[in-house]
């Protein structure tokens, strides 16, 4: 059976209608009327979600692809809006609408006490609409449009406290980051029309992919002349290069951590469960041309090791509880890029999933948190929460434990399905990924349960005086850190409800859909892999049930690692809480290293913003006003000076008028002179 | 070969004779008026011009048929026809903008009329000059006259000197013309230009006619202003009141070209090989000299009289051809010219007044204010001038530009527009002080009362747009004249 | 035997004469006037002499017309000059320099 | 509605209006209704023009051709292909909303400069539908006058300076391209644009023509080096003239390069065709760079104007590679309508922008950045346009910018891997110009005491902007109309270039 457009159009423009409406008519619809009518559409379109991935696993419809309109048609060349929805997308039009539910009611409760609420409500709805146009395309320019358009809202939302210098600073810096992924993005697009059928269609592309007859995996081109590339490796990376801006890949992560300046549930949904992964969806998405070319897989590979542990070891030094979880959601981005890399890409879009869930829920909790302290998000005014705020005291503990993947919680499914995927294959660079992931594992653990104990145990590290009045809506910088107006105390349930629902499938989801969708075909044709690289496949063969996963990975070298983490963490943070002290001091270069992350950050200041600025001075006043239009104003005034000068020969005298006439006449007769001349000879 | 005289000769000479003999009757008539009446002289000698307009249009079925009379001596072609109408069209234009200036200057006397006239009888022998003799002729009854109206205001200093300068080059002008038509007297042993140019094939001394040739090439070249004879113009421009330059600045233009015409084409055409290349350095000088110094100018007058000079350059560009095609253009950029420049002259001596001659470019500051009309009229006369689209000036510019680069002196083209571009910061220079600045006294503008002088001007004006339109038909007959 | 070639010579020599006289002279403006006359007396003597070694009258009528128009010259010469003298007291050449640049 | 002169009624009617307009205009409140009214109703008579083109079957329509001078066989010839239809609706459309723009901000005399700009737009309107060369010549610098009083009239302190400074240089450009056109008569004996277009040159020939066009167009667009004039231009200019400029003006630059440059000169245009790239492409980063730096708004857009008609130029241009080298039609359609579509965007983000940065200019009489800052705390909704313009102007997709710089690139790419990265740079240093000004302008703390007493927009405001945001979002969701109108024409011109004249 087919699935119902109408359904399909109702799931996108639901959230849309509703953006529209808080957005234009906030005012005359108030609070109430905006979260109503935003929670409304986007609850109604993760309902036909949900109904759409249950009538494609359980109803055997088929997958839709269908365009809707057309974008434009010159030639051959045509554009279209349209649809390609199968089982990939369902799973990711559920994970997004879901979580986006959640967050929706989740920020009835945190911006409460914004002036913004209505723009908040709007943004965030818009934001669905996006991401699901991104996640439902059925072509490139569809799938560009969404990727740029989720960019746009990340933007808006980042600087959604559009008076904080820093929040203005991150999204502009967000956005120019992802331009510099999308500079490549669109490339590789290009490069797609060009070389791969001369269509901007998914099916029309990855058939011509596929096709043995153009066999595009030996065809190469020469960019630099005596360089021939091979077009695939090309297209790859420059579509990858996109992957990298939005889903925050080493070296274009400096982004993320900034664009926790935005408020709390947009870092849960945008930051964390969605956006940032559509990079990995794409490339999955991609996996027909990735599959081409091995270079493009390796270049995948190293990049997204390299981001699983680096990035995660700055999350250890943080303080900002934001900051932590988002320094451990850009390692799990690498880990699932690493899975990408080594052609499990259903290993990666498995992550992607069992992520979205604990990484929203350890947002939305960071985020309870933080309400509680009235937005003081420093962890070393905080401790001893627990006995505060219980419920997300729990459902932060079933969250870190997913993450750290205790065995039996989803992210354990998903991060050793990766690492064993990474261990079985033989493409380069695999070794190194597979030790970056490996010790990944190590400091996931510390940061997450450092984190915990911070925050919910141990000694409280902040004062209640109930003198300091703490006015309502965000002025933040109103009391001293650490102090607070009174006592910490449980959020509100529109707050904790989202927790226990995403608290949920944090625990079971992986064990549930472990099966089909790595080892089952559950992806079927929507993922394409070489049966050369295909290390799933291989891991298939030992897998025996979820529940055997669960048991075998006690005795599995990740389970200690992980474990050897917690106990450090446990160590260091919950029973003498001196040794971090001392440690830092021990370590302090590498400390300090980690702490500027790695500098990065300063370098890109120095060469790029800095370094722009100058160049265009330079260009500006050099080029510009000095070379060009010192040119033109210096011939104008040259004119002036020249008639300036020469108008003295009308020296107003009789003999000087009649002495030119002479000399023209002699002039003259030079000339007829010498014409004569040249006429007699 | 010489036949006794023939009665129809009188019938071809007829305009001249009416305007001989008005102009004789005005000057009877002026003796018995007291200073009051003055405008009787004023209309009637306007009237006789229009008369003697109709007696050109009467005697003039065709402008393609050419007739001699007086053995030669007197041509009557189409060129001759077009060339009387502009040049009466043009005197009229000059006695109706000077009225109101020489008045309030006190200097409204008969004689201003009576010059001019005898200046345009000058002009329309001279445009149907047959011979050396009737050339010469014409010109010194349009030199003298001019010499005298330049000097027409006697307490001013700079007027006579003007006068002077004008009248001592213009004398030597007329010697080389002179000295350059005995040499050609001399080697075709004949004063008729028909027969002149029918013997330059076989004379026995060729070097005397270039010899010759350079002379006259010289004379013709002061009286059009081409550099470097052109020292004497800007002294006179300034210097002359500005009714008499109103006058010399436009109407003289066309009977310089007619005499150019007729003696180089009428006469010496055996020798284009020659003139045209003396024309191209001629222009080549007055395109740059023109614009260079006209930038340095604070003085109106001064400045469009540099202009002048640059517009001789581009009208010379018609002769380089020394084809029909390219004199028709000639004509036309100097009819264009010399609509134009008669606005631009007639605006200043509109807005003089007595004690204030509004000479200095920066007399017209903030007229936009005080009076966006003539703000607005002059403003069109100058863009005409710098030959913008859609007004007359430019497809003048457009006409002698297509003669020269279709004779293949596309470098001298490309050197004419160079000068333009510089050229147009002039003009552009005067809109700017009439529109971006602002006046010391944003007050109404005190206008002269004298009616048929703000119509006429602005009439003539407006000519400029409506013509930079309807240019087809003046161009048909300037074609047509010169049997295209 | 004076022939063509002699007239024609001396008619250059005064005309060269003349000329020179106008823009050499920085006296008054009374040998300008005068210069002139010369020039045309130049003009005249090649007239006359084309049209006697040519046998063909209407260059000596032209000469007759030449007279009659430098005669008015003059007078009207002469008259500007005693206008200019009026207002500047002076006829030198050097100090008629009002109108320049 | 065929026996109706359509096209001549457009020209004619904003031209006759102006007249009137300076006529009965001495109350400023009868010129402002005047003109507004004869601006709707030449928006009016454009839409039978939409209507009455038959995109598909392409061509030059709504012929009409009267002798205008006989001895040279010029005609005053009119006619509209799809690429003339677009601009001329884009002419009318933000004519309209100029004028309604200027009611407020134009307070001295009024009638002179509503005049003005209806001039402008029936000079302009003619500009697009000429198909005799000497009347677009004519037309074609016509237009400078009004332009130059407007700038001169109403413009800045340094107006005076600017507006000669424009004239002069876009002057000298068109007078070369004059002698071309004369020399082109001399070879066809007439002035229409298809005997130009069918006269056979040869290369010499065709080499000197097509660089006195590019003198010519290439000021007009204007591309990088002969841009100056456009930034001084702009920041003098009232906010008016600078989005009737920005808008159109600039179009008639690459109208030009079409009309001209490709048809009479293809093999030169071949030929040289790597010049004019990579003067775009400079132009792209340079420019890119040079308005990263402006402390003034309207220098700013004025430099991302010429960076954003780079690649108007830039899709032009890399037609012919495509054509002659690669044999690609595709592609080089892709490429000549991507030039077309940034035109018509370009058209309305410029105008949006310059009007934008007018709103603000005339609550606080400053054109500086750094006046400014935390505007959306007091104008929200002027906050909010401005934020849809900006990302407009940084390409994002769903607004019209986006649409013809994508297709450009992906042309560019058929061509040259590199041009195609050089030319996208442009999302990265485009965006970062676009989003700082929009840091430092619209978001941060108020930090002029000024700033905190603005209003939001009112009415007028309101229209102009919505009605731009409008256009900028139809072409940027649905772009389909636009490039179906101009489809067969550019498949015409297109199909033109594949055969070489020398």
């Amino acid at each position: 059976m087919m699935l119902d457009k109408s359904i399909l159009l109702t799931i996108v423009l639901a959230p849309l209608f509703g953006a529209v409406i808080a957005g234009l008519f906030g005012k005359r619809i108030g609070r109430v009327g905006a979260h109503s009518v935003t929670i409304a559409g986007v609850g109604l379109s993760c309902a036909l979600s949900i109904f759409v991935l249950y009538q494609l696993v359980w109803g055997g419809a088929v997958t839709f692809n269908q365009n809707l309109y057309t974008w434009f048609e010159i030639g051959s060349t045509s554009a279209n809006i349209g649809f390609l929805i199968d089982r990939l997308t369902a799973m990711m039009m559920v994970v997004v609408t879901f979580v986006s539910l959640m967050v929706h009611v989740y920020t009835i409760g945190y911006m409460a006490e914004d002036d913004g609420y209505q723009r908040f409500f709007s943004y965030i709805a818009l934001f669905t609409f996006s991401m699901l146009m991104l996640v439902m395309s059925n072509n490139f320019l569809q799938l560009f449009f969404g990727w740029e358009a989720v960019g746009l809202v990340s933007y808006l939302l980042i600087g959604f406290w559009f008076r904080r210098p820093t929040a203005i600073f991150a999204n502009m810096k967000a956005f120019l980051v992802n331009r510099v992924g999308d500079f490549g993005f669109l490339l590789g697009i290009a490069g797609v029309l060009m070389w791969f059928g001369g269509s901007l269609d998914y099916s029309a592309v990855f058939a011509h992919a596929q096709d043995p007859s153009v066999d595009l995996a030996a065809r190469s081109v020469e960019l630099i002349a005596g360089h021939p590339w091979h077009v695939a490796t090309i297209v790859c990376i420059c579509l990858f290069i996109g992957a990298m801006g939005k889903s925050a890949q080493v070296p274009l992560h400096v982004w993320l951590p900034d664009s926790m300046e935005g408020p709390t549930p947009i870092s849960a949904l945008i930051h964390a469960a969605t956006m940032v992964t559509a990079g990995i969806f794409m490339v999955a998405r991609m996996s027909p041309l990735f599959e081409l070319s091995e270079t493009a897989l390796t270049f995948v590979l190293v990049i997204g090791a390299t981001t699983a542990l680096f990035t995660g070891l700055i999350g250890v030094v943080q303080n900002d509880i934001k900051r932590v979880v988002a320094y451990s959601t850009l390692s799990q981005l690498g880990y699932m890029t690493v899975a990408l890399g080594v052609s499990a890409y259903s290993a990666g879009v498995f992550h992607l999933m069992t992520h979205a869930f604990f990484k929203a829920l350890l947002f939305l909790g960071a985020g309870s948190v933080i309400i509680a302290m009235h937005h003081e998000q420093d962890m070393r005014h905080m401790g001893g929460l627990r006995k505060y705020m219980p419920i997300t005291w729990i459902t932060m503990w079933i969250g870190s434990l997913a993450l750290a993947g205790a065995p039996g919680f989803a992210g354990f499914f998903s991060k050793d399905a990766i690492i064993e995927a990474v261990g079985e294959s033989h493409r380069a660079g695999a070794g190194y990924a597979y030790f970056c992931v490996l010790a990944g594992v190590f400091i996931t653990a510390l940061y997450s349960f450092r984190l915990l104990y911070m925050t919910f145990h141990g000694k409280e590290r902040f004062v209640v005086d109930p003198v300091k009045q703490h006015h309502g809506h965000d002025d933040h910088e109103h009391h001293a850190p650490g102090h607070l107006a009174h006592a910490p105390h449980e959020s509100p349930w529109v707050v904790t409800l989202p927790l226990v629902l995403l608290a949920i499938p944090s625990i079971v989801i992986g064990f549930l859909t472990i099966g089909p969708m790595l080892f089952g075909d559950y992806f079927g044709d929507a993922i394409f892999v070489h049966e050369a690289n295909n290390v799933l496949a291989e891991l298939g063969h030992e897998f025996h049930g979820a529940f055997a996963m669960v048991l075998h990975g006690f005795t599995q070298a990740p389970f200690w690692i992980a474990f050897a983490g917690f106990a450090t963490a446990t160590y260091i943070w919950l029973f003498n809480p001196g040794i971090a002290d001392k440690a830092e001091n021990v370590l302090r270069p590498v400390h300090s290293m980690l702490a500027n992350k790695y500098w990065i950050d300063n370098l890109y200041q120095a060469v790029f913003a800095r370094g722009g600025t100058a160049l265009g001075r330079g260009l500006w006043r050099g080029g510009d006003a000095s070379l060009i239009d010192g040119a033109i104003d210096g011939s104008a005034s040259l004119v002036d000076q020249l008639s300036a000068v020469v108008r003295r020969v009308q020296s107003g005298y009789l003999y000087h008028y009649a002495f030119a006439m002479i000399l023209g006449l002699i002039l003259l007769l030079g000339g007829s002179w010498w014409l004569f001349m040249r006429i007699a000879a | 070969m010489t036949t006794p005289f023939n009665p129809a000769d009188l019938l071809a000479i007829l305009p001249e004779l009416v305007l001989l003999g008005a102009t004789c009757a005005i000057l009877l008539i002026d003796l018995f008026l007291k200073p009051g009446q003055r405008d009787i002289t004023h209309w009637l000698s306007i009237a006789a011009l229009a008369m003697t307009a109709y007696f050109v249009w009467r005697g003039a079925p065709d402008l393609r048929q050419a007739t001699t009379a007086f053995n030669g001596m007197f041509l009557h072609d189409g060129i001759s026809v077009v060339l009387k109408q502009f040049v009466l069209l043009m005197s009229g234009l000059g006695l109706l903008y000077g009225r109101n200036y020489m008045r309030e200057r006190k200097l409204l006397i008969g004689e201003f009329y009576l010059l001019i006239l005898f200046a345009t009888l000058g002009m329309m022998l001279l445009v149907s000059a047959g011979s050396l003799i009737s050339a010469y002729l014409g010109l010194e009854l349009l030199a003298l006259s001019s010499y005298a109206l330049v000097a027409l205001n006697r307490d001013s200093a700079i007027s006579a000197e003007a006068a002077i300068k004008y009248f001592v080059l213009g004398a030597l002008a007329s010697g080389l013309l002179l000295y350059g038509m005995s040499m050609v007297y001399g080697a075709t042993g004949t004063l008729e230009l028909a027969r002149i140019s029918a013997s330059i094939g076989q004379v026995e001394h060729p070097g005397w006619l270039a010899f010759g040739l350079v002379f006259i090439v010289a004379g013709i070249a002061f009286k059009l202003g081409a550099a470097p004879f052109h020292m004497w113009l800007p002294d006179v421009y300034q210097g002359a009141p500005t009714s008499v330059t109103v006058f010399i600045g436009s109407a003289p233009k066309l009977a310089a070209f007619g005499l150019a015409y007729r003696l180089l084409e009428g006469g010496l055409g055996g020798l284009s090989g020659h003139w045209t290349l003396m024309l191209a350095i001629l222009s080549v000088f007055s395109l740059a000299i023109g614009n260079l110094f006209a930038i340095a100018q604070s003085n109106l007058k001064r400045m469009l009289a540099y202009s002048t000079i640059s517009h001789v350059g581009f009208l010379l560009l018609g002769f380089v051809g020394a084809m029909p095609a390219g004199y028709s253009a000639a004509m036309f950029y100097a009819i264009s010219y010399s609509l134009t420049a008669a606005v631009a002259f007639g605006m200043i001596a509109l807005l003089a007044r007595t004690g204030f001659e509004c000479e200095e470019i920066e007399d017209f500051k903030g007229l936009n204010q005080r009076s966006p009309w003539y703000a607005g009229i002059m403003a069109i006369a100058m863009f005409s001038l710098a030959g913008v689209p859609p007004l007359f000036g430019f497809f003048a510019k457009l006409l002698v530009l297509k003669a020269a680069i279709d004779a293949g002196f596309l470098w001298l083209a490309i050197v004419a527009i160079v000068f333009a571009i510089i050229g147009i910061y002039y003009y552009l220079r005067v809109v700017k002080v009439m529109y971006f600045d602002t006046a010391g006294d944003a007050t109404e503008l005190p206008l002269p009362a004298d009616l048929p002088m703000r119509w006429v001007i602005s009439l003539n004006g407006l000519a400029l747009i409506v013509l930079g339109f309807a240019w087809g038909p003046l161009f048909d007959w300037c074609n047509r004249a010169f049997g295209i | 035997m004076i022939t063509l070639a002699h007239f024609l010579a001396l008619g250059a020599v005064l005309f060269c004469i003349a000329v020179a006289g106008i823009f050499i002279n920085r006296k008054n403006v009374i040998v300008l006037l005068m210069c002139l006359e010369l020039m045309l007396l130049a003009v005249n003597t090649n007239f006359v002499a084309f049209s006697r070694f040519l046998g063909d009258p209407s260059g000596q009528v032209f000469v007759f017309f030449i007279l009659t128009v430098a005669a008015a010259e003059a007078a009207i010469g002469l008259a500007i000059l005693v206008v200019l003298f009026r207002n500047r007291a002076t006829i030198d050449v050097t100090d008629i320099d009002k109108l320049k640049g | 509605m065929a026996h109706w002169p359509l096209l001549s009624i457009l020209i004619w009617l904003p031209i006759i209006g102006a007249v009137v307009v300076l006529l009965l205009g001495r109350d400023p409140r009868v010129a402002r209704w005047l003109s507004v009214l004869v601006a709707l109703a030449t928006l009016a008579a454009s839409i039978p023009l939409y209507l009455g083109y038959d995109a598909v079957a392409g061509g030059m329509q709504l012929t009409e051709s009267h002798v205008w001078i006989e001895a040279l066989k010029v005609n005053y010839a009119l006619g509209v292909d799809g690429i003339s239809v677009a601009l001329i609706v884009l002419t009318t459309f933000t004519s309209v909303l100029v004028i309604i723009g200027s009611w407020g901000p134009i307070d001295k005399r009024v009638s002179q400069y509503m005049a003005a700009m209806l001039a402008l737009e029936g000079m302009l309107i003619g500009v697009f539908a000429a198909t005799d060369a000497l009347l677009f010549y004519v037309f074609f610098e016509a237009m400078l006058i009004p332009m130059f009083i407007i700038i001169g009239i109403w413009g800045g302190p340094r107006r005076v300076y600017a507006t000669l400074k424009f004239f002069i240089y876009t002057f000298l450009g068109s007078i070369f391209m004059l002698i071309g056109l004369i020399y082109l008569h001399m070879k066809t004996g007439e002035f229409s644009l298809q005997a130009f277009a069918q006269a056979g040159l040869g290369t010499k020939e065709q080499a000197w023509l097509f660089f006195a066009f590019l003198i010519a167009f290439a000021i007009k667009v204007p591309m990088w080096p002969v841009h100056t004039w456009l930034p001084d231009a702009h920041v003098e200019a009232p906010t008016g003239g600078s989005v009737i400029l920005a808008a159109i003006m600039l179009k008639v630059g690459g109208y030009g390069f079409i009309r001209f440059s490709l048809p009479i000169t293809p093999d030169a245009s071949q030929e040289y065709a790597w010049v004019v790239i990579a003067m775009s492409l400079i132009a792209v980063v340079y420019i890119g760079y040079v308005a990263l730096v402006q402390d003034d708004m309207k220098k700013l857009i004025a430099y991302s104007s010429i960076a954003h008609m780079a690649f108007v130029t830039l899709g032009i241009f890399i037609t012919l590679a495509l054509v002659r080298v690669h044999g690609n039609t595709d592609a080089a359609r892709l490429g000549m309508q991507g030039a077309m579509v940034q035109m018509i965007s370009h058209g309305f983000v410029s105008g949006a922008m310059f009007s934008c940065i007018g709103v603000l200019y005339d609550r606080l009489h400053s054109r500086m950045i750094r006046d400014y800052g935390g505007v959306m705390n007091v104008m929200p909704w002027y906050g909010a346009f401005f934020v849809l313009f900006a990302m407009a102007n940084c390409g994002l997709p769903g607004t019209s910018g986006f649409v013809g710089e994508f297709m450009v690139i992906l042309a560019a790419f058929q061509d040259n891997f590199w041009i195609a990265a050089v030319a996208a740079f442009t999302l990265i240093i485009g965006a970062a110009y676009t989003l700082w000004l929009v840091k430092r302008v619209i978001f941060g703390e108020v930090t002029n005491p000024k700033v905190a007493k603005f209003k939001d927009l009112d009415a007028r405001e309101w229209i102009v902007l919505g009605s731009f945001a409008a256009a900028v979002l139809v072409v940027g969701v649905y772009p389909k109309p636009l490039t179906d109108l101009m489809d067969s024409s550019v498949l015409q011109i297109v199909n033109a270039l594949m055969l070489s004249k020398a």
